[in-house]
This record gives structure tokens, C-alpha cells and sequence, in this order.
């Protein structure tokens, strides 16, 4: 909103019209708006919509909704609006709607009644005196639903008071292997590492193999080849440790020392 | 396991917990049959009186027990934090008075009785706040959300039931002559009525 | 003000404070002369004492006071709260998947294969877990580790050794929801037979 309630105030101050109705110039508030006059904009714009004004309207005239004196009302309810616009205030469609609403029923209480027998029937107003008393019903909870007292603002929680937290080996999920076999099997598809000459190389075994020298190796020992090979596993056993280490060598991972011909063969962490 | 270390534990637990902890809870974490709701229950009493005369007192509110600042001290801690609490706009609490006194409801519900559009950042920021949720959706085309309050709107202000929130106001008697020059002569007690009576029973089913 | 109300509101501040107080703090807080540190300080000696066999205590740490869970309740409390079984990243499957095939690997040759950087924080949780340990060292510029996994790995998922993990042809015959599931298929009947047959290749040569 562009113009502030104190700059309304001075522009009143100046005798500059304070907003034009209908092509006429207001000088001041019209007198029977209802409003304190420094606060024009702060009012028009703190309404919860066309019920909220109307309900303001009526208490502020200390008149009783059930009465709802409508002809009073509608011309009352029309200048806000057209002050409302003059001011730019974003103007709901219900506003409008409103106003056609409260026309709509002036001009019907206005009509002569021709039969005696229709009082049965409903007064213009009853829908619209539902509707506000409804309304009010709503707007007054809210009122005490705000007094009621609400955390962090009428009353305080202690915070989380912190404790140590104890890992336990437990705690860890496994992950899940048949996942673990998919996404190794699609990394190596996206990376092409699948070729058949990579793959033949590639036995798990000798991998597991080499891991399990390069942890039996400790920094600056030496390792006897022999141990390294394992009888009870059988000739491919034999034939992976051997894989093993020559993989290491290639890798440059390890080294491979022997004094003679006849001595045995160390291997010791490069 | 003696009492007194159970009191302890509990008091730890309710403690060290972000939300409420119920009496429930802590029966089902402790798997000794000895430790039934009962004893619980009149451990945290005897807790309760502990902090009777604390800076911190031990409150029931609707999923559970937790420790909030004493009436007394609610002010001082209030000014030993600068960010003022956030104030809500009269639409929104309008809004949220509907949702609690009129659900389940959906915005054009609200919309009706309120006679204006509600602004999506309204319903987001209730949602946000967890006071209200979507409880499902209404089988009309657009498929509208049905809302509902929450136990952390309760929890929220200290509640443990909806039934605690003050009545909406009744609406005015009118004469019988005026019910009937104004036509609303059955229409609005029955209305009434039946709006209490919808209050009632979703009180009963949904908030215990 | 009565000395027992300071107290009290001593107590509300630090229980409703994140971080720690400190006296000064406190101090600054009442800006009553007669409120000195000294008489912060022995109230706040007072507050321990009367926590002292609680289940929260008042411990002083570097910047100030805050409660802990007392440690004979710690481990009920650490309890209460059951850690999250953890949803392995992408990241760290792919990284851990590497690993136990092309053991022993640098982190180099990881980032190789996944045409992106590994985080640290992968590693450091890979480590801490002790599934996968630095074998060595790579006698290359830099001398990068060299990672491979361990006998904890297979204990902590129940294997022997890595013989023993599943094949691709096993895979194959989850039913196609269960495929869907773990993410192998990509609704593309077409890609399924060609990854079925690249599986079958993988687990011929691979894994014996």
C-alpha cells in the first residue's frame, strides 16, 4: 500500500481533497463514517473482508445485527468501498459482490408487500443475519484462541537436555549385497570395464588374495612366499596366490627379494 | 530394578526428549514386566511434585509429559531472549478457528463462512506449524483437502483436549416473533444443535 | 528479589537456554546491583546439589552451565533413542561395491570408474565402520592409500568370505517388482535382456 496513514493525515491537514467519490471531492471523512480519522488506512485495510466490515458497521452504531437496518447500512458500506478503491487498496471481488447483495436486498424491502399471507415468507435479510452471525460466532473464538496461552510465546519448554550417545556395533545396517552385486555390475557397464580381456583378469579371488597379503605384510617385513600359499586350497589356490603376487608386483605394491637361486622368495611392502 | 533408579530414568528420559513422551512409551521401553503403566504413572507424580517449586514443573499435555519454565519464570525467560515471538494475522487465526471449530473442513468451507478467499500462505503456514493437517481429501471434482487440527496445536498451548477450548458463543436467542419475521424459525436452532453435536463426537473419537 | 526466585529463575534460563549459560550471562541479565556473580555462582552450587541424584545434572562446560543426562541414566536414554537404521547413499554403494571387487584400489582408481569424486566422508564412514582399512600405501607421487576390506566386513554381513556374495544369476530371478525395486530395471524390456546377458557374462567370469 502506497499511502500511510499519517500521510493521509497531512493531506487532510492541507484542505487537498482526501479522496474523490463518484467524481466528487471529500474534504474530510464523511461524518457518518465511523472511523477514527488518523487511522483511515489502517482501518480499511484491517478488514477481514465485505462480513467483517458490515459487522463493523453495525457495532460501531451500537445497532443489534438482528436489526440490520439495511438502507443506513448499504450507503454506509458503498462509501467505505468507494474510499477503499480511491485509496488503491487491493479490493477483494467479495466487496463488490457485497454491495450488489445489500442493493439487491434494499430494493426488495422497499417493494410493496401485495399479500398479507406472504409473511410467511423469508425476509430478504435472514441470509445474510445468518451469515454474519456466523461469522461473528467464528471471528470472537479467534479472538480467544489467541489469548489462550501459546509455547514460546506466554510459556517455555526446556530444551532437549543432551545426553552421550552410545554406538553400539549393532547399530550399523548391513548393506544390502544383492544391491551391492547391481551396482558394482552397472558401474562397470557405464564405464565399459566389462571387456571380456578386462574380465578374465579380473577373479575375485586373486583380488581377495592380494588383500589378504597386503594385510599380513607389516611395514618393513618380510614376508616367506611360501606362507602365503595355502596347500588345503587346492592347486587353483595355489594358482591365485600366485596371481596375487604377481598382481602386486605389477601394481608396484610390493617387492620381491630372494638371495639365491636355491633361498626362498620374501616379499616385504614396497 | 529399584524404584528409585526407574524415577531417574524416566526423568532422564522425558528430559532428553524433543516431544512429549508418554507414560505408554516409556512402559514399552521397558521390557520388565514389573514396570507397569501404573507404577509409571505414580512415579511421574512423584516427580511432578518434585518440580513442584522448580524453575521447571512437569506437565501432562496430550501425547505425553514434558518439563516447561514455571508460571512464575515464563516471564524472565521471555525477556532473556531477544526474537520476539511471531504474531499471526487476524486471518489467520480466524481461519485456524474455523479449522478447529468446524472441521474437518475445506478452504472453500472456510472461505464461505468467512466471506473472502484464504490465502494459500495462511494454510501453509498452519500446515508448517503442524497445528493442523490434511486429514484427506473430499471426493467432490478438484478433489479439495479436508483439514483438521493436530495434537501439536494442543501441545502447542497447553493443551490435552479440544474439549478445553473455550465454546463458540451460542447464536442469540431471538424471540419467536423475530425467528419468525425473519423467517430462520427452525433452521438455525437445529443447526446449532447439530453442529454441537458433530463437535462432540469428533471430540470423543478423534483427540484422546 | 527473594533469593529462592532467583534461583528458580536461574534454573528456568538454563533448561530453556540451547546453548550454555554462563554467570555472566546471568549477571548481565538482572540488572540488579544486588545480584552479583558471587550470588549467581553459590545458587548455581546450590542447583547442583539438588540435582546431584536426578536424572539430569548441572554441569559447568567451557562457555557456561547446561544440564546432562546423569551418567547412570545415559545409557538408558541412548537407549530410547534408536538409531535411525541408515539408508546408504548411492555414493557409498558404488564406492563400497569397488572396493570389494577391485581390492586392493586407491581412491584415484574409485573416482576413476565413477567419473566423479568420492567424498572423504564416504571413506571416513566406510572406515569407521571398519568395513574397508587402508592396506598400504601406493608408491606413486602423493603415495595415495590403498583400501581393501575386512574380515569385519564379512562378519557384519555373515559371510566367510567374498565368495560368498550373491551372484548376478541368483539376482536374475528376483520377480520383476523386486527388480524394480533394487533399481536394476529400467522398464526397457529390451535393456533387461542385455543386462540379463552382460549378468550372465559377469558371473561366469567374475565371481567363482
Amino acid at each position: 500500500m502506497d499511502i500511510k496513514s499519517s500521510e493521509v493525515k497531512n493531506v487532510v491537514d492541507i484542505d487537498v481533497p482526501l479522496a474523490y467519490v463518484k467524481g466528487k471531492p471529500y474534504l474530510n471523512i464523511p461524518k457518518d463514517l465511523y472511523l477514527p480519522p488518523d487511522a483511515l488506512e489502517i482501518v480499511l485495510e484491517s478488514f477481514e473482508g465485505p462480513l467483517d466490515l458490515l459487522l463493523y458497521l453495525i457495532k460501531s452504531q451500537n445497532l443489534d445485527i438482528l436489526e440490520l437496518p439495511i438502507a443506513k447500512i448499504t450507503d454506509q458500506y458503498i462509501q467505505y468501498i468507494d474510499l477503499m478503491q480511491d485509496l488503491k487498496l487491493e479490493l477483494a471481488a467479495e466487496y463488490m459482490l457485497m454491495a450488489a447483495t445489500l442493493a439487491e436486498i434494499k430494493s426488495k424491502l422497499l417493494l410493496p408487500t401485495i399479500d398479507e399471507d406472504t409473511s410467511e415468507e423469508e425476509d430478504p435479510r435472514a441470509e445474510l443475519i445468518r451469515r454474519l452471525q456466523e461469522y461473528e460466532r467464528y471471528k470472537k473464538a479467534s479472538i480467544r484462541l489467541d489469548d489462550l496461552p501459546r509455547v514460546d510465546r506466554d510459556f517455555y519448554l526446556t530444551r532437549k537436555v543432551s545426553y552421550q550417545k552410545i554406538q553400539k556395533e549393532e547399530d550399523y545396517e548391513r548393506v544390502d549385497l544383492e544391491k551391492l552385486v547391481i551396482v558394482f555390475h552397472k558401474l562397470m557397464q557405464q564405464t565399459k570395464f566389462l571387456t571380456p580381456h578386462d574380465v578374465k583378469k579380473e577373479h575375485l579371488s586373486v583380488r581377495e588374495k592380494m588383500t589378504f597379503i597386503l594385510n599380513s605384510l607389516k611395514k618393513d617385513n618380510y614376508l616367506d612366499f611360501k606362507n602365503i600359499l595355502d596347500i588345503t586350497e587346492g592347486k587353483s589356490g595355489l594358482i591365485v596366490s600366485f596371481l596375487a603376487v604377481l598382481e602386486l608386483i605389477k601394481l608396484s605394491l610390493i617387492d620381491c627379494v630372494q638371495a639365491n637361486y636355491e633361498s626362498s622368495i620374501f616379499i616385504k611392502l614396497k | 530394578m529399584e524404584k528409585n533408579k526407574i524415577k531417574k530414568i524416566i526423568e532422564s528420559l522425558i528430559f532428553s526428549s524433543i516431544s512429549p513422551v508418554s507414560s505408554r512409551e516409556i512402559k514399552n521401553f521397558f521390557s520388565d514386566e514389573e514396570i507397569t503403566i501404573k507404577l509409571i504413572e505414580n512415579l511421574i507424580l512423584e516427580l511432578q511434585e518434585k518440580y513442584m517449586n522448580s524453575g521447571v514443573n512437569l506437565k501432562k499435555v496430550s501425547t505425553g509429559y514434558r518439563f516447561q519454565v514455571s508460571e512464575d519464570c515464563n516471564e524472565w525467560v521471555s525477556n532473556f531472549y531477544p526474537e520476539k515471538p511471531q504474531k499471526y494475522s487476524r486471518a489467520l487465526m480466524e481461519t485456524l478457528a474455523l479449522i478447529i471449530y468446524k472441521q474437518p473442513i475445506t478452504r472453500t468451507e472456510i472461505e464461505a463462512v468467512r466471506g473472502v478467499g484464504v490465502s494459500s500462505n495462511i494454510i501453509k503456514t498452519l500446515l508448517e506449524r503442524e497445528w493442523i493437517k490434511i486429514l484427506g481429501y473430499k471426493d467432490v471434482p478438484g478433489k479439495p483437502a479436508i483439514f483438521g487440527t493436530t495434537k501439536e496445536f494442543l501441545n502447542s498451548h497447553n493443551l490435552v483436549s479440544l474439549n478445553q477450548l473455550p465454546k463458540l458463543d451460542d447464536i442469540v436467542e431471538l424471540s419467536d416473533q423475530e425467528k419468525r419475521q425473519l423467517g430462520i424459525f427452525e433452521s438455525n436452532t437445529e443447526k446449532t444443535e447439530n453442529d454441537d453435536k458433530i463437535k462432540n463426537e469428533y471430540n470423543q473419537e478423534n483427540i484422546h
